[in-house]
């Protein structure tokens, strides 16, 4: 494999606690090294910003619900298209864009890793045969279990290391990342056009409220030993007053924290950050969470920032999606998967002018603004809920830009603009900080030790951006970095230029990460003797018919991880 | 007498098509018409006699059979076919679907006249009018 | 050597039935538990006389045999130097192998479509503007209580549907059949009427008006005439209230809705139909798609292109607008000037104008078996059947994906799909270097 | 006024995506360069002189440029795409889509047009001389954004969903409709002046339809108000008797149905609940 020498760039690399300064990086065979021989590649990076590969946390691009939302969407597609090229792929953006484009468009951006955080464990096959079509970046995949059947029984019956099997299995059976929990209990209720509205609510039949649900998983992820927190998208999102849910949340897993570590990842906070009670007396919640996680240090958000811009709202919370139809009546797609999960689709619109959407825009920047330890906060739009990932630079240029962030609040709804602290807030981050919520914080998160960071071993995946640090005064010139962080000017995945200024000049397929996690040999047999009869019954397919195996993925990462049980 | 045609599936379409195309099952399976047993007395033709359908778009001579699914008089079902196409209409509205269901269709009893083998449907397109 | 192969995934309808047994003796299936009466015919008659076993070239109308590689090469020919090639098919093989299509249409810079176009396109057209309020079939297994089939005759297109999913099965919160209520819509008493608890006989070509009365009588409206559609008002509230007062109700529907006068207009009415009782109950719909993989084809070609099917590559990018890129209007309209069939028989299933043009331009059909459409091509490809000599990833009519296995070997010589377009692609890509 | 006239050099196999031909991309070219322009037919770019002739002159502004097409364009698509200004004859039939997006100026079709015909349209004036396929004036899939304004007059008849999810303008079929006109319709006018093929104004949220021809029946989903008169089309008055009817309800929709009387015996019995109604 080539040599590549990045001569003279700014390296913000906080993981090695690298702030700017002027280096040298060397790569060789697709890692990086300590020094390369004369022949490599030179890359002069003087006046660029070195930075690792992005990595996001938390974006919606691959499996049934994401291809439900491009079907339900030629319009979209219709204005914003990419032809063929020599190396690349034609496709179609705008919301839901097609998978050659989606990674194509991270590449672009310098992103070189990205988890799909929604797939149902019975649909989890068609998940991976997008992530395979998802060109360049790395990528893996978040199984749903907040409305598990299994889950839900065991814990009613107390049987902990059982499920801990159970859970592990099944990780394995569909190649899944992490634990994902969507509306814990609601979107099982959801299954009988109902709803959940609190944190100690029973679930009809199930018996089990969300509180014991999210404890539960909690405990069955400190047993797995798995790499990444629990991945919660709370009850009552997109309510009015549902901040107190998220914070419910947060408090009832204070005491899971396994030596210091993180135990909850709270998703897309901004739509679970409403104060008032009422659309009309909507405000925001931001303070009081990010007050809360000051304060502690058991959990850690992204925070789903909201773009004015049309797009398309997708979840796996049925019964929210369902009232956003209500709101807007728009189309709506429902998709309930048996045993497992559901999921809902509603294209929206954000307005400027509009005083919900328009507080809704403050929370999210007010997150990230007042949480005040950045290695908490992971930068995403939730993409497309909040707006398609192609925004991720305005959202940069507001964070790290007084004036970009006044542009927009006078633009807003006048009432939502007294409401909002915002316009107080006078923060601004750090090209460091921004590494750490857009790339190193992230990997960190996930446990991807390669990934995140320039130090020797490390993955050669890194972004070049134009932008001289000794001369940027970021709070003026905020359209700059907006241009920058649109086009990164080289992109380097795993050794290879794949991007320079906003062209592909290569396509390498990305790999496929996900968690191989062991239990001892009895408590899985005991576990499988139970679950086959009862598997029969609730699902309509055969167990061996519900398992991946790896060779399926093509070019996978296995993660073993070893669990106490 | 005037009918509404519909082709569709049936069971031994469905079987007879894996039998395969050219087969004699396949074509027993396919190249009839099934009517209301009250309709077939009002146009006096009995089971295993032929007939032929007409429409705007063609005619087919085909053998009649008494319907399993009845009632449904003023209603005559083709399974899908070669010989259920010779008579269905092109006009899609723009939707990409032709119209194989409810086509204005006039039927008479044809008992000298011959079914078409399969070739001999292709030939008809091909050179036919 | 005999072994017997379990769990194996019916590549016959929708069903996608995935618990037959299959028995295979020195390469040879010899007997298949739970198969359906279509299934069984597919595993007996899989490698009959009319298996192809040899690519063919037609020259001044006989056929003679030739060599994989001249077969591949001269179709490839043909493809590369049309200016505007249709690729149609694609619904009885692997997502894999649409895939690799997909990539051939954009290289050639032709129109790929399935038969989704003549089958359930109407209600993807229908969901574009409303949506659709759907599941899997396990939800219906373990949950429904109101079970309707609209213009759709699953005993004889999907035979075990009912015995697996809905009315006889067995799921978590409903055990008998007396559990749940079923009711046919149809222009005739099918099969699967004859065990309705309640059959309505709508009048060809007026689903719609029925339709559209249904959703009056579940808004609470007055429906001023007394007979909608040959159906009494009376029944017609009778059902509204069946609807309203179950528990968890899911409406099946077939062609009888997108193939009869109103196409997408009617699934308009009856997506929109089963949304708004989501303010009353719990309530769903499905389409009974009919092939095993037509779901997977759409699939595939939405996440690769955007569009589920019907796309046209010709500017180097995917375009997509039924009625214009579909393939009954482009061979009506005369404009194809080749065309490559993969796993259908358009020559069988298309009006009479739409074949014609079919038999004036190049055609390659890539088929396991003699049909109407290999006797009308100019090159015919044997192929392997998915589901019994080849593998991959098929998709159930509720989008729930499964793994097809290959239990036996093809014929000598004889490729996959997905190895055919492969091959067929490499050879394009080079003459249109 | 300066005149260009294109003239088909042989007859179209595969289609060809005309939509740089209009006065708004024409004016102010030469021929020479008129000729170099480069369309698509099927997957091929070619130069404009491989498919047309190119007569005439077109230095002029564009709203005093007339294009004149000449020979079968049935396999021409988007014709007079997104036009501002000028006039586009077509002496001839025309494919699909023509007129899309447009903003303004005249096309006079001297045949028939395909489907889609001022798809999508905010102004200007369509004249076609002979019948029209399905979807006038409709919006793309999934858009629910139909023609916004303009006109569209239709001597012959049209195929299904004329005006589907139309906003405003006009639309004036004087031969027959088919099926489903004024689907999803939201504002604007349609004016069928022979019969309709059924199911008139489904789904629709507001808008005017009227129809002096045979119409078989009124969707169940429609009120009868009353019986008017007359009804005013774009500013001219016609003599009814109509039956005015309100729908549709499924949609919560305001739309006005004017069917004529005269015409329509068979809707007779709908007079009886005019009585329940006041």
């Amino acid at each position: 494999m080539s040599e590549i020498l990045i001569k003279n760039g700014f390296v913000f690399d906080p993981l090695n606690n690298i702030n700017g300064e002027k280096m040298d990086i060397a790569i060789k065979s697709g890692k990086i090294v300590e020094k390369v021989s004369s022949k490599a590649k030179v890359i002069d990076a003087s006046h660029m910003i070195v930075m690792p590969g992005g990595v996001d946390i938390h974006s919606h691009i691959a499996g049934s619900k994401v291809n439900s939302g491009r079907v339900l969407r030629p319009e979209d597609h219709v204005k914003d298209y990419e032809v063929k090229t020599k190396v690349t792929r034609s496709g179609v953006g705008y919301s839901v864009p097609s998978t050659f484009t989606t990674g194509y468009r991270y590449a672009k951006m310098g992103y070189t890793t990205v988890f799909e955080p929604a797939t149902p464990p019975l649909k989890t096959r068609h998940t991976h045969e997008e992530l395979r079509d998802t060109p360049i970046i790395d990528k893996g995949c978040f199984p749903l279990l907040g409305n598990n059947w299994f889950i839900m029984e065991y814990l009613k019956e107390g049987k902990l290391e059982e499920c801990a099997a159970y859970v592990s299995w099944l990780l394995n059976a569909v190649k899944g990342y992490a634990i994902k929990i969507v509306n814990p209990g609601g979107t099982e209720a959801w299954g009988w056009g109902k709803g959940i509205s609190h944190l100690d609510e029973e679930v009809p039949y199930f018996n089990v409220t969300p509180r014991e649900i999210v404890r539960w998983l909690c405990k069955i992820n400190n047993i797995l030993n798995l790499p990444h927190p629990i991945h919660i998208h709370t009850n009552n999102l997109g309510k009015p007053g549902n901040y107190v849910t998220t914070i419910e949340t947060m408090d009832a897993v204070k005491d899971l924290s396994k030596n210091g570590k993180v135990s909850i990842h709270i998703t897309h906070v901004q739509f679970n950050g409403f104060a008032g009670t009422s659309w009309l007396n909507l405000a925001s919640g931001a303070p009081e969470i990010a007050n809360y996680i000051n304060k502690n240090t058991h959990v850690e958000i992204d925070i789903g920032q909201v773009i004015f811009s049309d797009t398309t709202t997708m979840t796996a919370d049925g019964p929210f999606q369902y009232i956003l139809y209500l709101l807007s009546r728009e189309k709506w797609v429902n998709a309930d998967v048996e045993a497992e999960t559901g999921a809902g689709i509603v294209p929206f619109r954000y307005k400027k002018s509009n005083y919900v959407n328009a507080i809704q825009w403050g929370i999210g920047l007010e997150l990230a603004l007042l949480i005040k330890d950045p290695w908490k906060v992971h930068m995403t739009t939730d993409h497309p809920n909040g707006g398609p990932f192609t925004h991720y630079p305005k959202v940069i240029a507001w964070l790290m830009s007084k004036k970009a962030r006044e542009r927009i609040i006078n633009k807003i709804n006048k009432n939502a603009k007294r409401r909002l602290d915002l316009p107080g807030i006078d923060r601004e981050y750090t090209p460091y900080e921004i590494a750490i919520i857009t790339r190193a914080a992230t990997a960190k998160s996930l446990g991807l030790k390669n990934k995140g960071h320039l130090g020797t071993g490390a993955d050669a995946d890194i972004a070049i951006y134009d932008l001289d640090y000794e001369k940027l005064n970021p709070s003026e010139d905020y359209k700059l970095i907006k241009k920058a962080f649109k086009q990164a000017a080289y992109t380097i995945k795993n050794g290879e230029i794949v991007a320079k200024n906003g062209e592909i000049v290569a396509s390498p397929k990305g790999k496929i990460y996900w968690v191989n996690s062991k239990v001892s040999d009895d408590i899985q047999k005991v576990m499988l003797e139970n679950l086959k009869t009862k598997f029969e019954e609730y699902y309509t397919v055969k167990m061996e018919n519900y398992i991946i195996n790896e060779s399926y993925l093509h070019d996978s990462f296995m993660l073993n991880v070893q669990s106490e049980v | 007498m005037k009918f509404k045609l519909v082709t569709g599936r049936s069971l031994q379409q469905g079987a007879g098509k894996e039998a395969g195309k050219l087969s004699k099952e396949y074509f027993n399976n396919v190249a009839v018409c099934e009517f209301d047993p009250d309709d077939m007395e009002t146009l006096n033709i009995s089971p295993g006699e032929n007939v032929v359908v007409k429409t705007k778009f063609g005619e087919v001579v085909l053998k009649a059979v008494k319907s399993m699914q009845a009632p449904h008089k003023g209603i005559i079902f083709i399974p899908y076919g070669p010989w259920a196409n010779l008579v269905t209409d092109p006009e899609t509205h723009g939707s990409g679907m032709p119209n194989f269901k409810g086509i204005e269709a006039e039927v008479l009893p044809a008992k000298e006249e011959k079914i078409l083998t399969l070739k001999e449907v292709l030939e008809k397109i091909s050179g036919g009018k | 050597m005999e072994k017997t192969i379990y769990n194996v995934v019916c590549t016959v309808c929708g069903c996608c039935c995935d618990d037959l047994e299959v028995k295979v003796k020195d390469g040879k299936i010899i007997d298949v538990k739970n198969a359906c009466a279509v299934s069984l015919s597919k595993f007996q008659n899989y490698s009959n006389e009319e298996r192809i076993v040899k690519p063919m070239i037609k020259e001044n109308g006989e056929f003679k045999e030739y060599s994989f590689d001249e077969a591949i090469e001269k179709a490839s020919k043909i493809l590369a130097e049309a200016e505007y090639p249709l690729i149609y098919g694609l619904s009885l093989t692997s997502t894999e192998a649409v895939g690799k299509a997909v990539e051939l249409a954009e290289v050639l810079g032709g129109v790929i479509d399935n038969t989704t176009s003549v089958c359930h396109g109407p209600s993807l057209i229908g969901v574009h503007d409303i949506g659709v309020v759907t599941c899997t079939l396990g939800e219906v297994k373990n949950r429904a209580d109101l079970i309707i089939y609209w213009a759709s005759n699953p005993v004889f297109s999907h035979p075990r549907h009912l015995a697996r999913y809905t009315v006889f099965s067995k799921g978590k919160f409903r055990k008998e059949r007396k559990e749940r209520k079923l009711v046919v819509v149809d222009v005739r008493k099918t099969a699967t009427a004859k065990l309705a608890d309640m059959f309505i006989q709508v009048a060809p070509n007026q689903d719609y008006e029925l339709l559209s009365a249904l959703r009056m009588a579940v808004k609470g409206e007055e429906i001023y005439l007394d007979e909608v559609a040959g159906v009494p008002t009376s029944k017609i509230e009778e059902l509204a209230d069946l609807m309203i007062s179950c528990e968890f109700g899911i409406l099946f529907f077939g062609l009888g809705l997108t193939m009869s006068l109103g196409k997408s207009r009617n699934i308009d009415a009856a997506l929109s139909l089963v949304r708004d009782l989501n303010e009353r109950t719990k309530f769903l719909i499905m389409p009974m798609r009919g092939h095993y993989n037509v779901t997977g084809a759409n699939e595939v070609i939405a996440w690769q292109t955007g569009y589920p099917f019907a796309v046209d590559f010709t500017q180097g990018y995917p375009r997509y607008n039924p009625g214009e890129t579909t393939t009954i209007e482009i061979l009506t309209r005369g404009e194809c000037d080749a065309a490559l069939i993969i796993g259908s028989d358009p020559a069988a299933h298309f009006p009479v104008s739409a074949v014609k043009h079919l038999m004036k331009i190049p055609v390659i059909t890539v088929d396991p078996h003699k049909n109407a459409t290999t006797l009308i091509s100019t090159i015919v490809i044997p192929t392997a059947i998915t589901g019994i000599e080849s593998g991959g990833t098929i998709y159930r009519m509720d989008g729930v994906p499964l793994e097809c296995k290959k239990l036996v070997e093809p014929p000598l010589g004889v490729k996959s799909d997905e190895e055919i377009l492969t091959e067929i692609l490499t050879n394009v890509k080079k003459f249109k270097e | 006024m300066s005149e260009l006239t294109l003239t088909l050099k042989k007859e179209l196999i595969v289609p060809i995506d005309a939509s740089i031909i209009s006065p708004t991309n024409l004016a102010g070219k030469t021929v020479g360069e008129i000729e170099n322009l480069e369309l698509w037919r099927g997957n091929r770019k070619v130069k404009l002189n491989e498919v047309f002739h190119v007569e005439g002159k077109s230095e002029d502004e564009e709203e005093n440029l007339i294009v004149r097409l000449i020979g079968d364009f049935s396999k021409a698509r988007g014709l007079g795409f997104k036009m501002k200004k000028g006039t586009l004859i077509i002496d001839g039939n025309t494919g699909l889509r023509l007129g899309e997006k447009m903003k303004g100026g005249l096309i006079k079709v001297n045949g028939n047009a395909g489907s889609w015909l001022g798809s999508e349209m905010s102004g200007g004036t369509i004249e076609v001389e002979g019948g029209a396929g399905d979807f006038v004036g409709a919006g793309y899939r999934g858009g629910k954004e139909g023609m916004r304004g303009g006109k569209i007059v239709i001597k012959g008849k049209c195929g299904a969903e004329a005006g589907a999810w139309m906003s405003n303008g006009v639309i004036k079929i004087y031969g027959d409709s088919g099926i489903f006109p004024g689907m999803h319709m939201k504002g604007g006018t349609i004016f069928i002046k022979g019969n309709c093929e059924g199911r008139a104004g489904a789904e629709m949220k507001d808008g005017k339809i009227v129809i002096l021809g045979h119409l078989p029946s009124v969707l169940p989903s429609f009120d009868i108000e009353e019986i008017r008169a007359s009804v005013k089309v774009e500013e001219e008055k016609i003599s009814g008797p109509f039956y005015l009817f309100t729908g549709d309800i499924n949609e919560e929709g305001i739309g006005k149905l004017y069917v004529s009387v005269d015409s329509n015996s068979q809707l007779k019995f709908w007079e009886k609940f005019l009585e329940s109604v006041i």
